[in-house]
């Protein structure tokens, strides 16, 4: 199993989430964070004085999937969430040894 | 307060990045006492033609409550809007200045600020009813410099005694409510970086070494009282001694860490925008409760206290929006408390056009005294208590004698033979 | 106005999902006046039995400046309360109606309702100043649809002019307040999709194209106040002209993105209840300013004002009780402001009993009235601005007729007899 | 009301900890009782010397608006205070109390305590309009303990009947704000445990049988009346019933899960500052609106309702400091609020040195209070009403024997010879 | 050693954190997410219109433990916030390559 | 690959960026968490009544890195973040299989 983390843009949230139904993935968990990366943060100018924001807000967005599917994973949040602007963020997979559903106490792909 | 600086230096928190040094301390004594100075001396100079009204505008005048108190009689109106004024006056500091300086700061200064803000409050007002309103607005002392210390813990006081039509209660509860904001104001000088028990003294000595006697030169018929400056509701007493203090103590205790260019945006300009709101509404109060009458008086403070504010705002907002290619929440209601700032001294002597050529000034002139004062002088007056109140109070006083009856301009947009004060 | 709709195109941000197509503008600017005129008409057809004291009621009946300025003195009381109430309705959209419409928005939008509600309310002030009143409550024009152009940038104002017994400055700034809050309240019709530009644009001409001449026809002398329509403290000038042009608007814009199945729930409804509250607080001097004076009339007015918002909230509370199984803060909150938008025309000629029929009527009509607008007319009126503003005021004006003084079902709880205003 | 307790079993939600057994139902009916009658019984004992004044004291003396009717004419300006003093103490409830109360809980049940806030305002509206009015304020009954029944629905009412020279409107409005606030209150109480359901029937029932009776025997010409109990502004009628309740009602209910010693710190100290704010603002109406005019009395009430709540904030800041080693945001708003209730009974009797006195005793009495009744009584009073309020009106009403007009220590800064009321 | 990641429902927090004290583990890293699963959002009704709630509050609980008390700290989590009802959450085992405690620059179980 | 994850106390969050920015790594993810650890949380006094604080604020630092600059970064955090008290917060290095630039599509160290 995998576990696939995106960072994406906020705005993108609900059509990533959308593309991911599609493609049958049926749970996810989203926060909020913010991000540093090549698309420099920008200065917003307050009363005449000019305040850095060096981190920008993005979402970050935490998929269990079995094996096979994260390729398709990974192609669906980059269909959905590319825009070709700089900051359209990452996607990380991390091996994953097991999975439980607490309600059930399943394990393995079962539980995704 | 020979060791004052050494005090400020271990009542300091570590935020600062540049130590205080004594030297500072004579300079920066000798600016405040100089800009000041300057100040009175300009209006003084350009105000001769409205000697003879400026006196009356001063509501002060007919104050001394022993005299008043045989011949006058209580009237329920103007006791009525002047009970209204001091709530609302209370209101423009808790929570309205609390807030519109709790949004501005980051967010883990934002309970600081709203305790300072919360506790000065508290403690002028001990000190307003201790040796604050005898040393302001009595006289008995025989000098021009102070006032008197019959009325120390308001020993003086009975309770049907009269000042002119309403209660010397009421009276002493609406100066106290401008003795409270004052101090509140100078917060905005030294927020992310000051300790708290430095805070109370600082605010508890300011009130009564500065505030009290520029009160009593104004207002408590003191030597700039005689000379016939006009103030009516607190241009100089409140926000010009608010802003060249809050400058002073800017410079003396150094920079936060990161002035100028790294420093963070407001946290929560909603906050800021709400506590602006309330300010504007509590304005009225105290222009418009500064005529000390529910008269024509007053409705013409509270005209031109309006206009001013949404000239300022818009104007502010416009050039804000030409400058950095868009509006933003911040720079408008900035603007809104710069023109309130500026019209104040001047609400009791423009007319509408009058109110609206201040407020367009103030939008324009106090925009760019904020980058001034950040970047050319590089003091660290984080909040831009003497950009925003400091400049407007002077511009005002300034104004007033162009605009102002009589004044050079004439009183834009009021008929002359009708207006009498 | 031929390119208006091109303009609005040019001018929308890109979050609307259906484009505007310029037969709709013809089309719903038929609504716009036929929905107004409908209103008009219904109100005048049913209170001929009240035109007799109808002109009293509106208080503009003597408001003619001129012709009051030698008999009339000042009356300190009144002007007291005429003082306190410009603050309170100011205190309603500076910050009671922007945070309560910056609550009931997605959190990513909140800042960009604020500024919209600021903004407008700096430059309704402006306008007002300039010709919005001369407009709108001066004659002079000899005209019965539009006010004289004498009191443009009110160069007609002398200090001591009166308005009845308190200063017309006082009147001036107490109209200008019901200036800033009508086009504030169209705001909740667009929010979400619209460039800041538009905003200033379309307030701006709103205010004088739509406003002033109503305000004129109901308060200035024009036709309907020549018919006896009454309209005590604006549900036809403020309410029903917002609800109207708020449906207009939304209608033209077209939809959100999402709507109507796929919104987000309001943000924050603690920030929705404090606005409501606000609101709440300031109408008091919303309608019982309306009276003019600090006497009886305003005291029967802010009971029925509290009365019908109290009643209004239960109501509503009960019906989504009961329709979708828990009562919500915003629902109780949102029902507070239908019984006020209602009790509005009718404040100044109902009692106690007549209130709490107009509260509970506004609770049930409104809160189905939100469902209609939105499922069965498709419109997205975002904030329900028709459905509780719109029809909160024509239904008040409608109620007026039966439950009003000598009206079908007689002054509720008003003792006959001695009910003279 | 025999099946109560089995009754408040089945509406508390599941979050408490110790079930409620029916044997302690009768146990804290009997301290309520206790408690109330101790506090009336002191009072009356300390108080012989001022019997005299106290019943000029209470506002409702010339309350009986048939008799005032005719001789009486009204005082716009004793109105328009009134009309604005209505709106402050509805703005202490609505936002004031709400805000106040729902940054003092947890985040998850902020939304639960606003609602609670406002739809007890609502209903307590209608109860008052209903029944309580008349079972409060109106004589008729030919009892001593509670009110008649002449004004259910208000059915007596005359647009232009008058209380003393202001409207009866007006009066049964200001009265109403107070019948508001006071079980809005006791939701400090239950906060976190109790159904929304629940909120509603306690609070509508409390109001009738325990506020009407109270307000009747101290402000309606009821038994305590009679004997001369002081109670200005309602420390007895609001505050002590509030508190005996809130402690009543806090032990029936059992503890919060946690209790004590495992709690959630309040979310938003912030917020509870912003409320505090506004119930400071508010207060002024509540206290210098019980003079019923706008006076010298009122004057006096505002000035000592000030200075009380600074002290006391200062006071309990100082000892927080102390016993803790840093002052809080929450700590100093809750001393604000000690100040306040303290000062309410004695609002009409004390000089501004009494005022700081009475301060001073609430800023440590209410401090250890809390402590007392959450660690040694161990009862969950959640939001500290026993302890801030009903301590506070207690030791306000026992102060004000010894510090009033004639009282053992002379009205401190009172002139003794001009002081008459 | 291994990271465990649990997404649990809100309310269950405190009962979690007392069980994995009670089996020794000393430390955890929390953060308030959204949930995407099986347990659909619900709608909210205001003012007559529908509002769909897609994401449900959830807590995040991310613990770095020794490989051998993996299991036990799984078992604590399902045992302590298992209500049986739907959404009830996850648990992800990843595993970890090394560990470092800030203070002391201590490496591998012993940071942990 | 590596995914370097670093609980870590807030105000260190600048010193750390800096630190980091140093070495050449050109993006971070960031988000607000709570830590529960050895540094017990403290009491605060709320009208005279003790409330527990368990959790303390901490900030999370998620930071993808190539292979042979993993140690680097580990030792640039805990050259930023240590202040030798209580509570300095862990560092833990995962095993990351994939990386992916949202933006381009590259995959691998590129992507970094
Ligand atoms: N090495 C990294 N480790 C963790 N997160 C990263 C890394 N690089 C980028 N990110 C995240 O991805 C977001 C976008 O990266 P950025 O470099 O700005 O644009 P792009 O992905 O288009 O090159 C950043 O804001 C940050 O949240
Ligand atoms: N594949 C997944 N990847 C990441 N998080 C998941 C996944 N599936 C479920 N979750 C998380 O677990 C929570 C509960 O899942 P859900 O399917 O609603 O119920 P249950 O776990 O009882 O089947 C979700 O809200 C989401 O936060
Ligand atoms: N086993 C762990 N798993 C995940 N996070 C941990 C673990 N132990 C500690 N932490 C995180 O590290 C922070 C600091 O740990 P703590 O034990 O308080 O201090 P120190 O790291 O100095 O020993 C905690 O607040 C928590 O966020």
């Amino acid at each position: 199993m995998k576990l696939v983390k995106a960072v994406i843009k906020p705005f993108k949230l609900e059509e990533v989430k959308d593309a991911l139904s599609e493609i049958g993935v049926e749970g996810m968990t989203v926060s909020e964070v913010k991000g540093f990366g090549r698309q420099k943060g920008h200065t917003e100018i307050y009363r005449g004085s000019e305040y850095t924001v060096d981190f920008l807000p993005k979402v970050k967005i935490e998929i269990g999937v079995a094996d096979d599917l994260a390729d398709k994973v990974v192609d669906a949040i980059v269909g959905a969430a590319q825009t070709g602007k700089i900051g359209d963020g990452k996607i990380f997979i991390l091996p994953m040894e097991e999975c439980v559903r607490i309600r059930t106490g399943e394990k393995g792909d079962e539980a995704l | 307060m020979p060791n004052f600086p050494s005090f400020l230096n271990r009542l300091t928190s570590q935020n600062t990045e540049k130590p205080i040094n004594s030297p500072m301390i004579s300079r920066t004594l000798l600016i405040l006492l100089s800009m000041g100075l300057a100040t009175f001396a300009y209006a003084q100079d350009t105000d001769p033609a409205t000697t003879g009204s400026a006196v009356a505008n001063i509501q002060v005048a007919d104050a001394a409550p022993e005299s008043a108190e045989e011949e006058a009689s209580l009237d329920s109106g103007n006791t009525a809007w002047m009970l209204t004024a001091t709530a609302l006056v209370l209101f423009m500091t808790l929570p309205g200045l609390a807030l519109f300086y709790g949004g501005l700061v980051q967010s883990k200064n934002v309970l600081s600020v709203l305790m300072h803000c919360f506790a000065i409050a508290c403690l002028a007002s001990i000190i307003w009813f201790a040796v604050g309103y005898s040393l302001a607005l009595t006289s008995g002392s025989g000098k021009d410099w102070i006032g008197g210390q019959d009325a120390f813990f308001l020993k003086h006081l009975s309770v049907d005694a009269l000042n002119g039509d309403h209660p010397e209660t009421v009276w002493i509860m609406f100066q106290m409510t401008f003795a409270i904001i004052t101090p509140g104001l100078i917060v905005g000088a030294f927020v992310e970086r000051i300790k708290f028990s430095a805070v109370l003294l600082f605010s508890g000595l300011w009130l009564v070494v500065v505030y009290c006697p520029v009160c009593y030169w104004v207002w408590g018929g003191g030597w700039l009282a005689e000379r016939g400056v006009i103030d009516f509701a607190g241009g100089i007493v409140v926000h010009a001694t608010a802003g060249a203090s809050a400058l002073t103590l800017a410079a003396m205790l150094g920079r936060r860490h990161g002035f100028p260019r790294n420093l963070k945006p407001p946290h929560n300009p909603g906050m800021v925008m709400t506590g602006a709101a309330m300010l504007w509404v509590g304005w009225f109060g105290f222009n418009a409760g500064s005529a000390a009458a529910a008269d024509t008086s007053a409705g013409m403070a509270m005209l031109v206290t309006h206009l001013s504010a949404a000239t300022a705002s818009l104007v502010w907002m416009l050039v804000e929006w030409r400058n950095t290619g868009k509006p933003g929440l911040v720079g408008i209601v900035t603007g809104t408390i710069a023109g309130l700032a500026t019209i104040t001294p001047a609400s009791g002597s423009v007319g509408p056009l009058g109110a609206i050529i201040i407020g367009a000034s103030a939008g324009i002139i106090c925009y760019y005294a904020c980058g001034f004062v950040k970047e050319k002088l590089g003091i660290d007056d984080s909040l831009d208590v003497a950009a925003v109140h400091g400049i407007g109070g002077i511009l005002g006083t300034l104004l007033v004698s162009y605009l102002g009856w009589k004044g050079e301009l004439g009183g834009l947009g009021i008929n002359h033979d009708t207006w009498q004060d």
